[in-house]
This record gives structure tokens, C-alpha cells and sequence, in this order.
């Protein structure tokens, strides 16, 4: 990159222009491998390593890479820390391009070398930094060690110094490990030569077996003795707040839509009266009644249900169950408000894995908190929340396809997992 | 002259106001120092006063609810130590409380206190990033690195219990994978010893400087109501003025043997939340110290091994972790190894969705330290 | 014709040594005038080449120092692998970058972009060359040298505004134009603080301020007036912080919430001028706080007789440059030690504390010389 | 915040600031001084100087290691359990026929480049065929590398 690279072409006609260009291949590589300034980036758990390997214990000064540049164009080094998703792989790529040559990436931690835990049946995970940017060195790890990554920045180093006027610094080109399914292509591979060692040994094996008619095994595997724990019975975390029933018949005093799924044959009451203590109460409520029923607990000063813990919904084949997540801060009992929502069979077959398949009311008028929290079911899940004052995609990108919490979500990235 | 409304504004900003200035908007991230993570803030901008706040979430989704589904529950405990990897420790409980209770089965006293240790020094862990953060984002780098100096003897400690630094995945139904070590006792005295010279430096060093006073006294306030309403909780609700702990109000594990104190404090503002993380580091190391003292030299710790296997229901845990109400909801419908449905409610969600909330009229710099202040750790929102 | 007489040894060395060279060209061309301008050129050339050697030669040490100082501060050993300790590990980072590619973003004014960094550079460079470094190493000395310092200080916002505009970057434009208010309010008090000096030394000649000091410790200009040289002293330090954009007073670059700010879209060798401008200014402001207030050149203790000797044993450029690195490590200190202010609590800092403060000290400092003096 | 407060009020904080503000500021900087100035507190490991010292706590999960005896015997019976518990796959265990028919390990395949060392293999192993090992430095420039075999024998059986 720039005029060094010229000085083969200007300098190796004049006598002993070669020595002056090997000269200046050592200073200049000198520099380079020494002094490698890396960008701040860091998307995950591999990130607090990185910037544990900068702090006092292990300071990443002294290889004199202490000065993490917060913006790419003064940077040398990319070290990716972290996970890459989809969402973020536009910006990698951007921030890769603006990174002035010679540049070079060191893809930490197993996320980035091949999608780590995130491989199989994810849609959201890129799986391997080498799709998108040319990486130098792969440190292995989850997260790796900060001497890990010292040593990856050794290795990098080593490579650095290798290069030469003549063999300058190239970009490399991005390689396409995506649809690299390690596991089965082993398997395959492994199956093919076994099936040929198969015909090779056909006849050894049966020559074998006549020569050794009643032939045992001199292996005997030994099983690992493990420590012998006595068994502990299970002590409930202590109530706090109305016992489940009170609860319970409190409610369907009020409401008398609400139900308590059980699976037991026993009446509901006897039910809850033998649940443990720390087990929420958690009622199917109709989707009429959502609103008031949630209306009712955050105002009646019995329940005083002011904190909203969370939203979140379940798939089942035909009815998607919508749990609103409530407790009561001040007196501390909690209820799981669970309305099931009908599919809408109505739409064609083919559109309902894009289409949303059932519709409810928004809470987020009473609990702000909810506001957010439905925005993720309805990425997820893809119900409707009517009346919702924003109600978009938060976690995937506007143009996503389907809605990867149903059960029959599919996605042409997604490799099913092997075992 | 009055500027128009915008007649279209991008997608999530709402409020409609006149002008008679240029109004601008400014996206900070998904690579920026200050965003915790790869968090994207579009900041719609009049001058350096910050007008209206809009996150993007998802830049760092990896789909961990729909991966879990094909999973069984013991590679769920090794997952979740990816949510919120500061206190990696304290995500394992989470799922393994909800576990034991689909599984009905005890754990022994010796390895209830391993689990309250490790809690605490993961908290201590958690708050001490806090401390450097805070610290590194109003601009003294030296914070960044004392935080983090102390923060590597709990590293070492749970390498030596755990076998790694971060992601641990260390408990267990029913107990933990390993007992601790012999050592492991002395070393815990010997850090907490250490750490309280240490917090006493670190507090003079920030505490009363008139400079973190000036910027975080009265910056980014969230009312008690408003902190309520939007979901928060732990220290950033507790700094708003609600003594709202998990540890007292539900007690999980050991916790209801233990003598400590819930801080409060009520301004709700940036440096009553620093405020309240210090003291909780405090908190913390009393509950250690009184652990060290309690702590049973033999008997199990674990209960009988056995599969982890979940009968048909859906399951609830809540714990306090460093961050404030870690829930995990495990719906298992039919019995088996595997989940139907495993949902985690990070604390760190509601924090940021209350950020509009406190920005509105301040400046981008206090932006930065609000942020720091609410000490949201992105992967776990965004799962 | 005017030929500016530069008065050190140097300067009379070659006025002397250019006559008697001239002597072996050909009489045609000999002339006084000629002379006397080659004169003026080859000392025009040294002191360009001392003034670069001096600036550019002190920043990778300074640089060095500094990330030796943080890395102490942090309880760590910064830069240790190349040569010993890392003593050359600045050298390889410059290195580094003038190799590194150039380019501008697309939007950008490229002349604007590219002259940037050029004048941030010249300010400090001309401040250093009115700078006394010993009884007769001074470039130039004129006797409005004050004056000039103060002119010549604006010169560096100019080209961060520049930078900062030309980058076409909101971050970039929202650092350039905190710096500049910044750099301009403080500005204000920086003059005061030099007039101050100027009121009580009755010189605005850096030698001569220098010279004025000549004594012990007690006749420096910060302890010569009791309490008032303290406080103008810290003032300095204060408001020449700000004016070097320094951290904590680095609102403009604010790593943390501007990504940089005026430089974010600068790279390679411009970027690098940035870098070196930065501590060729540290240097010639603690090069000035040492003129005003420490002495200059001179050694603490003259005039008492037992360590006379062996103080005046060492030379003055020593002692100015031992007084200077203690400056600098202080300012190096500050800058490890607090966080930064907002941009609002900075401009009020400034107006509502500093120019207070200043003008009191004016008066104040006005009242003694009319009491005592 | 905007707050009611009178002249006096806002002067007598102000002078009150003013003397406050600089004793915290020096506050700040005695620690930095302590610091600086006490070489003690220095806690930097030397990664490179000290390889020879470094050692990992016995419990730390490194890379996977098959265990073998001096002849490269593995207790290995490629059961799959490890495969089973793995959360990423990285693991293949290939089985293949000895010479007697019988069902034996054939090539243990490690995935380094996905494993997230949890350790949920080594627990699952009822044999004890496998162990995590202490080994850190794994960086390489080559991410074929990663693809390890782990055994140097067929298994026994």
C-alpha cells in the first residue's frame, strides 16, 4: 500500500538499491508488526476479554497496542470480538472498508471463527467472520484467554514481518464458510471410507472369526466411579404476598371467565391449595376479558399488580398462549396472566408462515414496560397487538421473513441440528 | 422563523414540536464506544441537546430462545452464560432454579453457600465493570482500569472453581459441578480483605469529585412511578426510591439466612445509581464475609445426580443479579430432556427502554453517562 | 534593508563565518548586502531546523512518557517489548503511520481536509520559537513576545474548526465546534493570565521575564507575590490545559461520546500531525509556564553562595528542560486523575469561575505593585 | 433541574463549591500519586516472559484431549455420549468394526473452531476417555487447523 510499495521498481536498477530496499523492508515491517493500534469493537463476551486483556493484569501495552482507536480510520488491527449476527455483518463490512491498509483482523473466539455455540438451528448468526472480511489469525475459545489473544497478536506479528516490498500486504478476499456444516461432512466422509474399509476387511474379519470361534475381549471399559450424593428434598422459597388460592378466587370472583389449567383431576382448589409456595399462580384468562382482567389487578388494592416482569407467548399447533408476566412490588405475590389466542386458520396455507396469525389488545397503555416487550412478541411471534402505538420489528431487520418463535419457522440459512 | 414539523420523521420518534432551529439526527452505533456493546441509538438532536431517543435492539440477536428449543437443559445452562456475560455465574442459577423446580429436588447446605459465594463475588464482579465504566465514560480512563484490576482476582478465583474466567456454567440441579477447592475459602478472605483497601481508594478517587457531582447530580432523574412503570429494577429501581430486591422480597437459595441491607436511595438520578452500586459492593462483601464464617467444612454438596429430566408444566425462577430481576420461564410440555419453550427477561431490556424517558433535554455527554449508569449489558436484551 | 539581528552565539558565529567564505568567490559578487542576507538565511535555516528538532524530536518522548505515566497510574507497565522498557515504541507507531494509507472520506473538502492538520502545527512551532530555552538559545526575541503568543494561539482552532468541518461527519462537526468555543473562551483567560505576568515582570520580552527571576526560588514570578503567583499559576495551568484541548478538558475529541471528534475521519500521516500537534503544544506550554512563572532557564538558587557554583555548573537548557518535563508530567497526572466536564459546565467553569477569578487577580496583583512595589 | 433558590443561597454554594470542588479534586490525585509513586501495586503477568512459569488452574478447560497410556491406548468405546452432550456438535465420534466385528472407535474428530469449551462432554463421558488440557496458546493463521483428530489408535475392544 502507498509509494513503499514502489521502491522495488525505482530502487532495484540502481546498484545496491537492492540492500537500501531490504533496508527498508526491515524498518517499515519493524513498525507495522510492533505497533498495532485496534479498533473498539466488541459485540459480546469475547469484548470483556479483549478489554481484559488491555487492563493492569495483563495490559496488551506492552506489545504497544494499548491505543484502542474508537474510530476505524486510524486503526490497523480489527479483532472481532464477539458474536456477528446478520444484522450487524453490513456494518462489519463497512467498518472493515474504512480501516486504511494494511489492515488486519484477528476473528476471536469461536462465534466468530465458525458461529461457536450459535451454530445450528440459528438464523440470526453469521457463522464465521470469514464470510464477510479476510481474517489473519483465528484464536480458539470461548472466550479465549487474554494470553490467548496475546498469543494470536504473536502469531499475527509473526505474519506481519514475513512480508516484503516484493510480497507487499494484499487484501485477501472473504471466504464462504456459511453453509459449512462441519459435523455432517465428517460423518460423510467418515461413512464413505468406512463403507470401503468394509469390503476390504470382509475377508480378514471372517478369516478372524473362524480362527477365533468364541473370541472375548481383552478390554473391559471401566466405568468412572462417581462420588455418591444423598438425596435432598426440595424446600419451596417462602411465600410472600396472597397464598395462590386467594388469589385465585379473588379473580374468578370478579371474572368468572378465568380458568386454572391443571392436568390433575383433582377441583382447582384443592390443586392450588397443594402447589408449592414459590410456583406463580398462573390463570388462562379470555382474550376479551385480557385488558380488564390486567386493568383490574394493577388498580385493585388487594392485588396492586404494579410491575410488569415480562411478555412473552408460546407456540402451540393451533393457539399461540400470551403470558403477561405480573407482581405486585409492595405486597409481593405474582400472577401469569395467560390468554390463548386462536390461529387465524383463514389465511391460505402458504402465506400464514409470514402473516400474523392471531390478534389482542396492547397492555402498554397501563404497563409503559409493555410497550417494548410486545414489540418483541410480535417480532417473534408475529400477533397483532391492536392499538399498540409502535408497533415494528426490534430485533430483526424490517424485511425479515417469518417469525422465528413459531414452531414451524423456517429459514434457508438455518442448518438443523445433527444430534 | 418557525421551521415546519417534520412531516415524516423515521421510524419510532413521536414527538411532534415547532422550531426555530435546525433539528439533526445523530446514530450512535452499533460501533461506539459508549454503547455497551453493539446497541444502535438514533438521537434526533437540536444543537447538543438531545430532543428525542429512539433504540434499535437486535444487532447482537442470536436467537438463543429458538436454539434453546432444540437443546436439552444442561446445554441451557452452558448457553445462557452467553446473556449476561458479566455475571455469567448468576444466568446459571437463574435457569437452574427454574430447573429444580420442575425437578422437585433439594440442594444440600455446603452447596447452597458455594452458590451464595459465587453470586455475590459475581455481583462484585458486575459492579466493579460498573465502576470502570462509569468512571471510563465520563473521560478518566484510570477508573476503567482499577475496576477491571480487582475485577481479575474474582477472574482468578472462579477459573480456580469453575475452570473458566467468563462463561462458567458451573451449577447444576441439585447442587453444583464441582465442590470448591481447598483454597477457595483463604483466597475469598484474602480478596475481600484486599478489596476493602481497595473500594476506599476507588471512593476517594470518584466519589466526591466535583467533576462526577457536577455531571451525574440531577442528570438523567427517573421517578419512582416512572421506574415502576417501565419495568426497572434492581439497583437503577432501587436508586429511584423502591426497596425492591429479589433476595428479600422472594428469598431464593440461602438468602433469607444472611444479615444485609438493601441501599435506597431516592433522587433516582445518575449518582445515586452509582451511589447504590458502591454500596452494594459493600453489601456483598458482608454477606461473603458472613458466608466465610457459616461456611460448613464437610457434608454433600449436591444432591443425588440425576437426569435432567422435566415433568409437563411451565416453570418460573427469579433472582437478583447484578443487574436487578433475572427471570427465567421454562415451559416443558411434554417430559423429557429437552424444552418446549425456555423465555429469559433480562433486567437490562426495561433499562433502555426507559432511556427516552431520561434523556429528553440533556446533552449527548450525559447521555453517555446515563447509559454507564444503567449499566445495560446488550447480548442480554437482545438474546 | 532590514536584516533582524538574531543574538545568540550561534548567529554571530555565522554572520562572522559568512563574510570570510565569501571571500573565496569571485569579488564580482561580493557584496555587504549579500552577505548579510546569506547570513540571515543559514541562520534563518538552523533555528528552523532547532525549532523542528526540538518540537518533533521531543514528541515520541513525550508520547512515550506519557504512556509510561498512564500506565503507572493504572498500575501497569506500559510499553515494554520494544527496546528496553519500549523506549522506541513511539518511534515504530510514527513509523507505522506515515506508511499507513491516506485517503479522504468522500463529501470531504479535500484541500480544507488536508491543510487542517497542517495549521494546527504551526502554532505551537511558532510559540516555541520566542521560547528562551537558555541565556542565548532563543530564535527570536522580540519585545512584543506576549503579544504574539496570544495572536498566535488562535491559530490552532482554526484548524480543528477546519478539520472538523471539512471531515463532513456530524461527530466530527460537533467536536470541531465544542473545541472552538471552548478553545476561544479560555482563550480569554489565558490573556489574562499573561497580562498578569506581563503587569508584574513590566516586560512583555520572554527573556526579559525570565531574567526578572533571577534569584532564589522566592524571586520566581509564582512565589515572588505572595498567595497571587500561586493562584495565577494554577489558573495557567488550568486554562493552557483547556487550551491544549487535554484531557479533562478534551471535550472535543471525548473518545466516548464523540468517537474522537474533529479526527474522527482523519487517518495515516495527517492523523499523526493531530497526534504530534497535541504534544508539541504540551511542550510549549509548559515551555511558557516555566518562562512566566518557574524561572525559565535559570537555576533555583543564585545569589546563595555554598550551591552557587554547582548550580551554575549545569547548563540553563537543562534546567529549562528539567522544569518542563515536571510540567508536563503534571499536566500528565491531571489528565489520568479527574473526568471530563460537560461542554456546558466547561463554558461556565470559564466565564462564571475563571474570568472572575482573573480579573480579581488583575486588580489584586495591580494593588500590590502600587503598595509594595 | 431548575430549582427556586435565592441570591444568597446560589453565592453561599457557590463559595462553598469553590473551596470543596478543588479538595476533592486533590483527593482524586492523591490516589493517582499513591499509585504512581508505589511499584508494589504493579500487577501486570509478563504473557511471553513468563511462559515458563504460566500455569492454568487445574480445573481450566482448555482444549479437548483424548487420555491415552503410554502405547496410545484410549478408553474410548464410542458410545457417543460426548457427541450427545455436546451443545454445538463439535464433536464426531466415528465408530468403525475391528478386526473381530466388534464396534470400536475409529476417529475421534474435534471441531476446536465451534467448541465453546463447557465441559459438558468430559461430565458426560462415563470412561473418562477424555479431558479438557491446560492448553491456551491455540492461535493459528489456518482454520483447518482447528479440525483436530484426537486419537492416535483405533479403540480397543
Amino acid at each position: 500500500m502507498g509509494i513503499i510499495n514502489f521502491a522495488p521498481k525505482i530502487l532495484d536498477p540502481i546498484p545496491g538499491g537492492k540492500y537500501v530496499v531490504n533496508a527498508i523492508d526491515y524498518v517499515v515491517n519493524w513498525a507495522r508488526a510492533n505497533s498495532i493500534w485496534p479498533l473498539t469493537y466488541g459485540t459480546s463476551c469475547c469484548a470483556i476479554e479483549m478489554m481484559s486483556s488491555s487492563m493492569a493484569r495483563y495490559d496488551i501495552a506492552r506489545f504497544g497496542s494499548e491505543v484502542f482507536r474508537a474510530s476505524p480510520r486510524q486503526a490497523d488491527l480489527f479483532i472481532l470480538a464477539g458474536t456477528i449476527t446478520r444484522r450487524m455483518a453490513p456494518a462489519i463490512q463497512m467498518l472493515w472498508e474504512q480501516i486504511p491498509g494494511p489492515k488486519y483482523a484477528i476473528a476471536m473466539g469461536a462465534c466468530t471463527i465458525s458461529g461457536g455455540p450459535f451454530i445450528y438451528d440459528n438464523y440470526a448468526v453469521v457463522r464465521g467472520a470469514q464470510n464477510l472480511i479476510p481474517v489473519d489469525v483465528f484464536v480458539p475459545g470461548c472466550p479465549p484467554r487474554p494470553e490467548a489473544l496475546f498469543h494470536g497478536l504473536l502469531t499475527l506479528r509473526e505474519k506481519i514481518l514475513k512480508e516484503t516490498c516484493r510480497n507487499p500486504w494484499h487484501e485477501g478476499q472473504p471466504k464462504d464458510v456459511s453453509t459449512m456444516d462441519r459435523y455432517r461432512e465428517a460423518a460423510k466422509t467418515w461413512a464413505a471410507l468406512e463403507e470401503m474399509k468394509d469390503e476390504e476387511m470382509a475377508e480378514a474379519r471372517a478369516k478372524f472369526k473362524e480362527e477365533n470361534p468364541d473370541y472375548k475381549s481383552s478390554f473391559k471399559p471401566i466405568r468412572v466411579k462417581k462420588e455418591d450424593f444423598p438425596e435432598v428434598e426440595r424446600k419451596p422459597f417462602r411465600r410472600v404476598g396472597l397464598t395462590q388460592l386467594e388469589l385465585y378466587q379473588k379473580l374468578h370472583d370478579k371474572f368468572p371467565g378465568i380458568t386454572f389449567h391443571t392436568h390433575s383431576e383433582d377441583p382447582i382448589e384443592t390443586v392450588l391449595a397443594n402447589a408449592p409456595a414459590d410456583r406463580p399462580l398462573e390463570v388462562m384468562v379470555e382474550p376479551e376479558d385480557y385488558v380488564a382482567v390486567t386493568e383490574f389487578v394493577k388498580n385493585d388494592p388487594e392485588f396492586k399488580m404494579d410491575f410488569l416482569i415480562d411478555v412473552t407467548a408460546i407456540d402451540y399447533d393451533d393457539h399461540f398462549d400470551l403470558v403477561t408476566q405480573l407482581r405486585s412490588l409492595q405486597i409481593g405475590h405474582k400472577i401469569f396472566l395467560c390468554v390463548q389466542l386462536k390461529k387465524d386458520f383463514s389465511i391460505p396455507e402458504e402465506k400464514r408462515a409470514t402473516s400474523l396469525l392471531a390478534s389482542v389488545p396492547t397492555v402498554s397503555h397501563l404497563y409503559p414496560a409493555a410497550e417494548f416487550k410486545e414489540r418483541e412478541v410480535y417480532d417473534m411471534f408475529g400477533i397483532n397487538f391492536e392499538g399498540h402505538p409502535d408497533q415494528r420489528r426490534i430485533f430483526l431487520d424490517k424485511d425479515f421473513v417469518g417469525f422465528p418463535l413459531r414452531k414451524d419457522f423456517t429459514h434457508p440459512e438455518m442448518i438443523r441440528r445433527p444430534v | 422563523m418557525i421551521q415546519p414539523r417534520f412531516s415524516n420523521l423515521p421510524p419510532g420518534f413521536r414527538i411532534q414540536r415547532e422550531t426555530n432551529t435546525e433539528e439533526f439526527f445523530i446514530n450512535m452505533g452499533p460501533q461506539h464506544p459508549s454503547t455497551h456493546g453493539a446497541l444502535r441509538l438514533a438521537l434526533r438532536m437540536d444543537g447538543e441537546t438531545i430532543v428525542e431517543l429512539v433504540p434499535h435492539f437486535g444487532y447482537i440477536h442470536r436467537g438463543m430462545e429458538k436454539q434453546a428449543e432444540s437443546m436439552s437443559y444442561l446445554q441451557y445452562i452452558a448457553l445462557s452464560d452467553r446473556q449476561d456475560y458479566l455475571t455469567a455465574i448468576q444466568n446459571n442459577l437463574g435457569v437452574v432454579i427454574a430447573l429444580e423446580k420442575g425437578m422437585n429436588v433439594g440442594v444440600p447446605e455446603k452447596g447452597e453457600y458455594i452458590r451464595v459465594m459465587l453470586q455475590e463475588l459475581g455481583r462484585i464482579a458486575s459492579h466493579l465493570v460498573f465502576y470502570g465504566c462509569f468512571g471510563g465514560d465520563l473521560g478518566g480512563q484510570t477508573c476503567l482500569l482499577f475496576g477491571f484490576k480487582e475485577r481479575e482476582m474474582i477472574h482468578d478465583i472462579l477459573e480456580e472453581v469453575t475452570g473458566s474466567r467468563l462463561t462458567t456454567n458451573f451449577f447444576r440441579p441439585g447442587g453444583s459441578r464441582y465442590d470448591v477447592p481447598d483454597t477457595f475459602i483463604p483466597r475469598v478472605k484474602a480478596f475481600l480483605d484486599h478489596l476493602e483497601d481497595a473500594m476506599r481508594d476507588y471512593e476517594r478517587f470518584l466519589s466526591k469529585n466535583i467533576i462526577v457531582l457536577e455531571r451525574s447530580i440531577g442528570i438523567g432523574v427517573l421517578s419512582k412511578e416512572d421506574a415502576i412503570a417501565y419495568g426497572c429494577s434492581g439497583p437503577v429501581l432501587r436508586a429511584s426510591g423502591v426497596e425492591f430486591d429479589v433476595r428479600r422480597a422472594n428469598p431464593y437459595s440461602i438468602y433469607d439466612q444472611f444479615d444485609f441491607d438493601i441501599p435506597v436511595f431516592h433522587n433516582g438520578d445518575c449518582y445515586d445509581r452509582y451511589k447504590i452500586r458502591i454500596a452494594e459492593i459493600h453489601e456483598s462483601m458482608k454477606i461473603l464475609r458472613q458466608c466465610i464464617d457459616k461456611f460448613p467444612k464437610d457434608g454433600p454438596w449436591r444432591s443425588k445426580e440425576k437426569p435432567v429430566r422435566l415433568p409437563v408444566g411451565r416453570y418460573y425462577s427469579e433472582i437478583e443479579t447484578a443487574k436487578g430481576l433475572y427471570a427465567t420461564y421454562v415451559v416443558a410440555a411434554t417430559t423429557g430432556e429437552k424444552p418446549y419453550r425456555i423465555h429469559t427477561r433480562g433486567p437490562s431490556f426495561p433499562h433502555i427502554a426507559a432511556l427516552n424517558k431520561m434523556v429528553q433535554g440533556h446533552k449527548v455527554s450525559d447521555l453517555v453517562t446515563i447509559m454507564a449508569t444503567l449499566d445495560p449489558v446488550i447480548p442480554e436484551i437482545d438474546r | 534593508m532590514f536584516v533582524p539581528s538574531i543574538t545568540n552565539p550561534v548567529g554571530d558565529f555565522v554572520r562572522e563565518m559568512v563574510p570570510r567564505l565569501a571571500e573565496y568567490l569571485p569579488a564580482s559578487i561580493q557584496s555587504d548586502t549579500l552577505n548579510s542576507i546569506v547570513a540571515f538565511l543559514v541562520n534563518a535555516l538552523i533555528c528552523v531546523i532547532a525549532v523542528c528538532a526540538v518540537n518533533i524530536g521531543s514528541a515520541p518522548i513525550l508520547i512515550y512518557m506519557e504512556r509510561k505515566v498512564c500506565a503507572h497510574v493504572q498500575c501497569r507497565l506500559g510499553p515494554m517489548r520494544l527496546g528496553w522498557h519500549g523506549t522506541i515504541q513511539t518511534i515504530a507507531d510514527v513509523l507505522k503511520m506515515l506508511f499507513k494509507e491516506v485517503y479522504a472520506p468522500s463529501g470531504a473538502d479535500k484541500l480544507m481536509f488536508y491543510l487542517a492538520p497542517l495549521i494546527v502545527l504551526i502554532a505551537p512551532f511558532i510559540v516555541c520559537a520566542l521560547i528562551p530555552f537558555g541565556r542565548d538559545l532563543v530564535v527570536a526575541d522580540v519585545s512584543m513576545g506576549i503579544p504574539l503568543i496570544i495572536a498566535v494561539n488562535g491559530f490552532g482552532v482554526l484548524g480543528i474548526l477546519l478539520g472538523g468541518w471539512s471531515s463532513n461527519n456530524k461527530y466530527s462537526l460537533l467536536g470541531a465546534l465544542r473545541s472552538g468555543a471552548q478553545m476561544i473562551s479560555y482563550e480569554i483567560s489565558f490573556t489574562m493570565i499573561l497580562l498578569f505576568v506581563v503587569m508584574i515582570s513590566g516586560s512583555t520580552n520572554l527573556m526579559s521575564i525570565t531574567l526578572g527571576q533571577e534569584g532564589t526560588i522566592s524571586d520566581w514570578w509564582i512565589f515572588k507575590i505572595p498567595v497571587l503567583g500561586i493562584i495565577a499559576f494554577i489558573l495557567f495551568f488550568i486554562s493552557s490545559t483547556a487550551e491544549m484541548n487535554r484531557a479533562p478538558f478534551d471535550i472535543a475529541e471525548a473518545e466516548q461520546e464523540l468517537t474522537g471528534g474533529y479526527h474522527t475521519e482523519y487517518n495515516g500521516t495527517p492523523f499523526a500531525m493531530f497526534y504530534l500537534a497535541e504534544y508539541i503544544a504540551l511542550v510549549t506550554n509548559s515551555a511558557l509556564a516555566t518562562t512566566c512563572f518557574l524561572g525559565g532557564f535559570l537555576p533555583p538558587c543564585i545569589g546563595v553562595a555554598f550551591v552557587d557554583n554547582y548550580l551554575n555548573m549545569v547548563p540553563g537548557v537543562v534546567w529549562f528542560f528539567a522544569k518542563v518535563f515536571f510540567m508536563i508530567w503534571c499536566y500528565m497526572m491531571v489528565r489520568w486523575t479527574f473526568v471530563r466536564p460537560r461542554v456546558d459546565q466547561l463554558m461556565d467553569f470559564e466565564w462564571k469561575f475563571l474570568l472572575p477569578v482573573n480579573l480579581v487577580l488583575l486588580i489584586a496583583g495591580a494593588a500590590y505593585i502600587v503598595v509594595c512595589g | 433541574m431548575q430549582e427556586n433558590i435565592t441570591l444568597l443561597q446560589y453565592f453561599k454554594r457557590y463559595f462553598k463549591r469553590c473551596i470543596t470542588g478543588p479538595w476533592s479534586l486533590m483527593c482524586g490525585l492523591s490516589v493517582s500519586l499513591k499509585y504512581f509513586f508505589d511499584p508494589r501495586r504493579i500487577v501486570t503477568e509478563q504473557y511471553p516472559e513468563n511462559r515458563k512459569t504460566l500455569r492454568m488452574h487445574p480445573r481450566y478447560r482448555g482444549r479437548l484431549e483424548m487420555i491415552e497410556d503410554a502405547d496410545g491406548n484410549n478408553h474410548c468405546t464410542a458410545c457417543g455420549m460426548c457427541e450427545r452432550a455436546c451443545p454445538n456438535a463439535s464433536i464426531n465420534v466415528l465408530s468403525t468394526k475391528n478386526i473381530a466385528g466388534k464396534k470400536v472407535l475409529g476417529r475421534y474428530v474435534y471441531h476446536f473452531a465451534s467448541c465453546t469449551q463447557c465441559g459438558l462432554c468430559v461430565e458426560a463421558c462415563p470412561f473418562g476417555a477424555i479431558r479438557m488440557n491446560q492448553d491456551f496458546e491455540v492461535a493459528t493463521t489456518d482454520p483447518n487447523t482447528l479440525e483436530m483428530i484426537l486419537n492416535k489408535k483405533e479403540g480397543q475392544g
